[in-house]
């Protein structure tokens, strides 16, 4: 595998700022700046930067409640989003979605959902959109291993499949829906073997591992692109609580610790460094300057205004 | 002006729609070759073809989720579901999805997409098959609600729901399909929003819409025979809702009679009375605002128990002159 | 295969009771005798048929819109049954279901479902309520090719699956939904092939040869009652309109021409003769016996009193 | 009499039907180990174990459905849809299948079950799970409603709930989880249809339910300092409904104002308005009927901007000061 320099310098970058992002965003949470509650991703990082490095820029994605690592990996403004966290006015939704509902259309993302599952319906209309309008374009619809057991999970890629759209079906294995293990929650052990529902293409992959991510949606989309849908699995696991009110009974330490050690940042720095394309200074560069941005994005949150109760009945219509 | 049906005005305003912007098309169960449950698109499918066509499998969820998809990337389907029961079915991707998008991306994106389905009793398909479900998604910010009464506002209705850019909902009025009436030529657009007077009066309002319209009228004449000028309002679009023309109704009759189809407790007759008693028509008022509307049951099969849960002219009748007494 | 003489018996008895109730009810929908519309099973009655054939007395079924053969080889009363159809007092149902909602709970039928795929997770509730109560029973949930896309589909079984439910998925793949011809409607030509995204098996029987069905259905029931669910798919064709409203230009007149020849009836009886068990006339008699049954059922039903205006608002609440 | 807060008295309610009722178990995601979102069902898993404390994948549709058929079939399921915004996705399993069973099968079946949803903002959720969502399943006869606003409300009322043959929708109010409140110890059982006039009066009315009712209270001892005696009425059952609680408090003091988070247009406060005005309370009115509600949009994600649009105690107080001048 040749990949340029600057794709993986790119690509660390993507998973430095998601980890920078999420952890500051918990100091936050702790300070009290928050209100509302937040997934976080950390430890599945990989996934959201892996498959947006495998697509192309005119390329749409449809993000998670779970969504930060997608956003910024498909090139979102952190401070816009920052500042969204935050409720201000100048967030990406002028405060008014917080961070379940993170979209950045000029990004391609056309935003995170509340509902499990309820976002892989409207990925596909967007997919028939791109191909009514001949658009050369591949959606991708991101969600998780517990979304897989909803309805619209079935319906719609069965839809997709009938009409051979140009969409990518990125399924988040992170091994628990909330509290429910995804070996309780379906009597399978590979959520792909689904796709043979639907006469699609089901790739599984390890989650982890970034440059494995990158290149199965690298295929992933050249066949979405060709020949219509694929579901593409990308097994990882979801470190933190599922959201700030999580106590974890509901699995070991062991397990977690066990994951920790998998962690996707340290094994793609391991493989750079390795491979001898990064020097451990050049690593540090990146994050230090993934802090520096962050950083940033905090400070723009935080002097930027509250909206204006005038505006809470704007946007209501179009 | 030309005598056409119901159906027929609906499929006109399609077809014409779909002349004039390539970005409308339709997507639903049946559709194409079957040509819609109640045959409203039936002849599309030959003039438009399967891309603009499309025939879906049988997964509203999907169906409606990929509207709204469709509606939010450059597109402006308009959306079949058979039976409006079947919302139930989409109501996550129709509540949650299409009437949230534009406000809780701080409006980025809007979703110009028409949901149309049939409602209503007496066509003994009992009760999965015959509600009149608008009560349901009155309470959504987000969504418009068209519920017209007559070809020619469901032609230029259907025309203003096409190009308007937020999700509205469509509702037809299933024993409305074979009705005929005067359909004006040309492009005819009717705003959302605007009540229609259908019979001015000074006595005594009744206010409705969609499928009881008819006997109002009915009503309406038989009331003027007895010397009572009833004025019948048709609302047309419930939501926006034109509250000033009910309001303005109200204060000049005194008298308000609301009558719909759909079950009575909980029903969007409410609203209406409601908006009367909170207005300054309230000081105005002679009697008491009175609802008639469905029986409070699941719609029996049988078509005399179907028949005998929906107002009646007669009850109409009994309602208002009990009223305007 | 060694299948009692009475046994036969009573399953042809129950193909030749359906087709006739079903050409008696054509009859009086085209005298205007009828409010509504009806969904006919012609040609599909080997699958209720086979399957009920195929189970226990205590086991039971929840129908489909498309349901007068599932309900009538599960034992029904066919005399309340017409009454039903013809919205009488004395219907099964009291005249306020109709044929679309055809139950019978005394006779182990839950109910036929007006919408598509909605049954299925009540069968599933059904399945549960078993095994909590401890009850030695299997459920059947018949659904068909179309319902297969809807996504009640799709979480039911997966449930079912999870819990390991007592239950038997019938999918009667009748070849279309509505117009819609079942290779349209989704991407594989093997319905069963769904069964693999539960981890549950699937299986695949000409849902023209009632016997076929008889002895898979016993199969699947006690794979059910053992180790969980299954997804049984009857291949077979639906000969009549989707409902009285088809006009039926979504197929051509020799598909249906070849599938009248493959007629479930006609077949059933051809082996039954080949094979010696029954002569023609007793054959004939057991047509006739039908014919009179049905004659009888509409008899009963025509001379039964319409539902009193009193009743329509009984049964809302329990 | 116990200091408990609401969501131990739903938790007790449940615990103790259990105990007497081998039928009753709950299905619901997450309610085993994780104790619940709301941590409303913490410790059952270990007193019932996994077979009566049933955690699902996430399928709401097929968790409602399985509801129905245990329910059906003998069983007495307690079901929790984890926000009530996604009872959206149950909906056709609610309405058209729980609410319709026993009708359209001419009574050969009943459906005792309770589906437990929290509803409300206040918590920075934003659009998806913040909505109050009574007015979207009020209009189907079949359904019983309920919208405790108090632990021994919570309590009594969920357990005549559970011993109801009816499918009810137990609507339970975030906010209101973690608040204290004292509860009778013992079995006791709170029949469903009856309001509760949580403080009477004679120069106002206002009638509430739900996380509204402390407010509407706290703008009653400010009302109390002006002199004004105002009667606080809270609904607590919303279907069946205590209309005739209703009127004779709009009969006694003349003056009404209703109050709910819940969007205004369409809501329910529509229904209550038009019960009183089309009674015999219509007479005795000396003020149009005021509604207060939720602000027609969906629940913004900012704290101030989600707190700035559902009425406040001091809206209440001016609404209320204004009606009764
Ligand atoms: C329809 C719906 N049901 C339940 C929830 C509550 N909920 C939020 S996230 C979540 C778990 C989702 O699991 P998965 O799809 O695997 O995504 P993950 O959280 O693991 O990233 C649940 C149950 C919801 N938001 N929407
Ligand atoms: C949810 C829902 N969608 C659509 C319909 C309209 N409809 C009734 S039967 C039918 C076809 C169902 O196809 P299938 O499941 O294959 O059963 P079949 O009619 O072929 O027996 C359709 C679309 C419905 N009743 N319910
Ligand atoms: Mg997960
Ligand atoms: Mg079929």
């Amino acid at each position: 595998m040749t990949i340029p320099r600057e794709k993986l310098e790119d690509m660390y970058r993507k998973m430095a700022l998601t980890r920078a992002f999420e952890e500051t965003a918990m100091r936050l949470f702790s300070l009290g700046k928050v209100h509302g509650t937040a997934h976080f991703c950390i430890g599945e990082e990989a996934t959201g930067t892996g498959v947006c490095a495998g697509i192309q820029p005119q390329d749409l994605i449809y993000a998670t409640h779970r969504g930060h690592g997608q956003s910024i990996s498909k090139g979102m403004n952190v401070d816009r989003m920052m500042a969204e966290f935050l409720g201000k006015a100048t967030g990406v939704c002028k405060g008014k979605g917080g961070c379940m509902h993170i979209a950045d259309v000029s990004a391609g993302n056309l935003g995170a959902n509340g509902i499990v599952g309820g976002g892989i319906p409207i990925a596909v209309g967007a997919a028939l959109g791109t191909v009514m309008q001949k658009i050369d374009r591949v959606v991708v619809c991101f969600f998780g291993d517990g979304a897989s057991n909803e309805g619209t999970f079935h319906e719609s890629i069965n839809l997709a499949s009938v009409w051979k759209l140009p969409i990518v079906f990125a399924c988040v294995n992170n091994c628990y829906g909330m509290s429910m293990k995804v070996t309780a929650s379906m009597n399978i052990t590979d959520i792909a073997l689904r796709a043979s529902s639907y006469g699609i293409p089901g790739m599984t992959v390890d989650g982890n591992d970034v440059l494995a991510v990158y290149a199965a949606a690298q295929e992933a989309r050249e066949h979405a692109s060709r020949n219509g849908p694929v579901l593409l699995v990308l097994n990882t696991y979801r470190i933190m609580g599922h959201s700030k009110s999580d106590s974890g009974a509901y699995r070991t330490k062991e397990e977690v610790e066990e994951w920790k050690r998998k962690d996707p940042l340290k094994r793609f720095v391991s493989t750079l460094l390795q491979q001898g394309l990064f020097t451990e200074a050049e690593i540090a560069g990146i994050d230090a300057e993934a802090a520096a941005v962050i950083e940033h994005a905090v400070a723009y949150a935080e002097s930027s205004p509250e909206p204006s109760l005038d505006t809470v009945e704007q946007d209501v219509y179009a | 002006m030309n005598e056409i049906t119901y159906a027929q005005a609906i499929k006109d305003a399609m077809s014409e729609e779909m002349r004039r912007d390539p970005k409308v098309f339709l997507l639903g169960e049946d559709i194409g070759a079957y040509g819609g449950a109640f045959g409203v698109t039936r002849g599309m499918l030959e003039e438009f073809g399967p891309d603009r066509i499309r025939d879906t499998p049988i997964s509203e969820a999907a169906i409606t989720g990929a509207a709204v998809g469709a509606a939010m990337t450059g597109m402006r389907p308009i959306m079949e579901i058979m039976f409006s029961d079947f919302i139930t079915i989409a109501m996550d991707q129709l509540v949650n999805q299409a009437a949230k998008a534009r406000y809780q991306f701080g409006g980025q994106v809007s979703v110009p997409m028409v949901l149309r389905a049939p409602e209503g009793s007496g066509t003994g398909a009992a009760a999965q098959h015959s509600q009149s479900i608008e009560a349901w998604i009155l309470n959504v910010p987000g969504l418009k609600v068209v519920a017209p009464s007559t070809p020619a506002d469901a032609k230029g209705l259907l025309k203003a729901s096409i190009r308007d850019d937020n999700p509205v909902v469509f509702l037809e009025q299933k024993l409305l399909y074979r009705k005929k009436g005067p359909v004006p030529d040309g492009d005819v657009v009717i705003p959302l929003g605007k009540a229609d007077v259908n019979r001015p009066g000074t006595d005594i309002s009744i206010i409705s819409y969609g499928r009881m319209m008819e006997r109002c009228l009915q009503a309406a004449e038989e009331l003027a025979k007895d010397g009572i000028s009833a004025e019948v309002m048709d609302l047309r679009s419930l939501r926006p809702l034109d509250t000033e023309a009910i309001v303005s109704s109200a204060i000049k009759t005194g008298r308000v009679l609301i009558v719909h189809e759909a079950c009575r407790f909980g029903g969007f007759g409410g609203e209406i009375a409601a908006t009367i008693c909170d207005s300054e028509a309230f000081f105005y008022l002679d009697a008491p605002v009175r609802r008639l509307a469905g029986k409070d049951v699941p719609i029996p099969y049988n078509k005399y128990l179907e028949a005998g849960i929906v107002p009646t002219t007669e009850a109409i009748l009994a309602a208002a002159r009990d009223l305007a007494k």
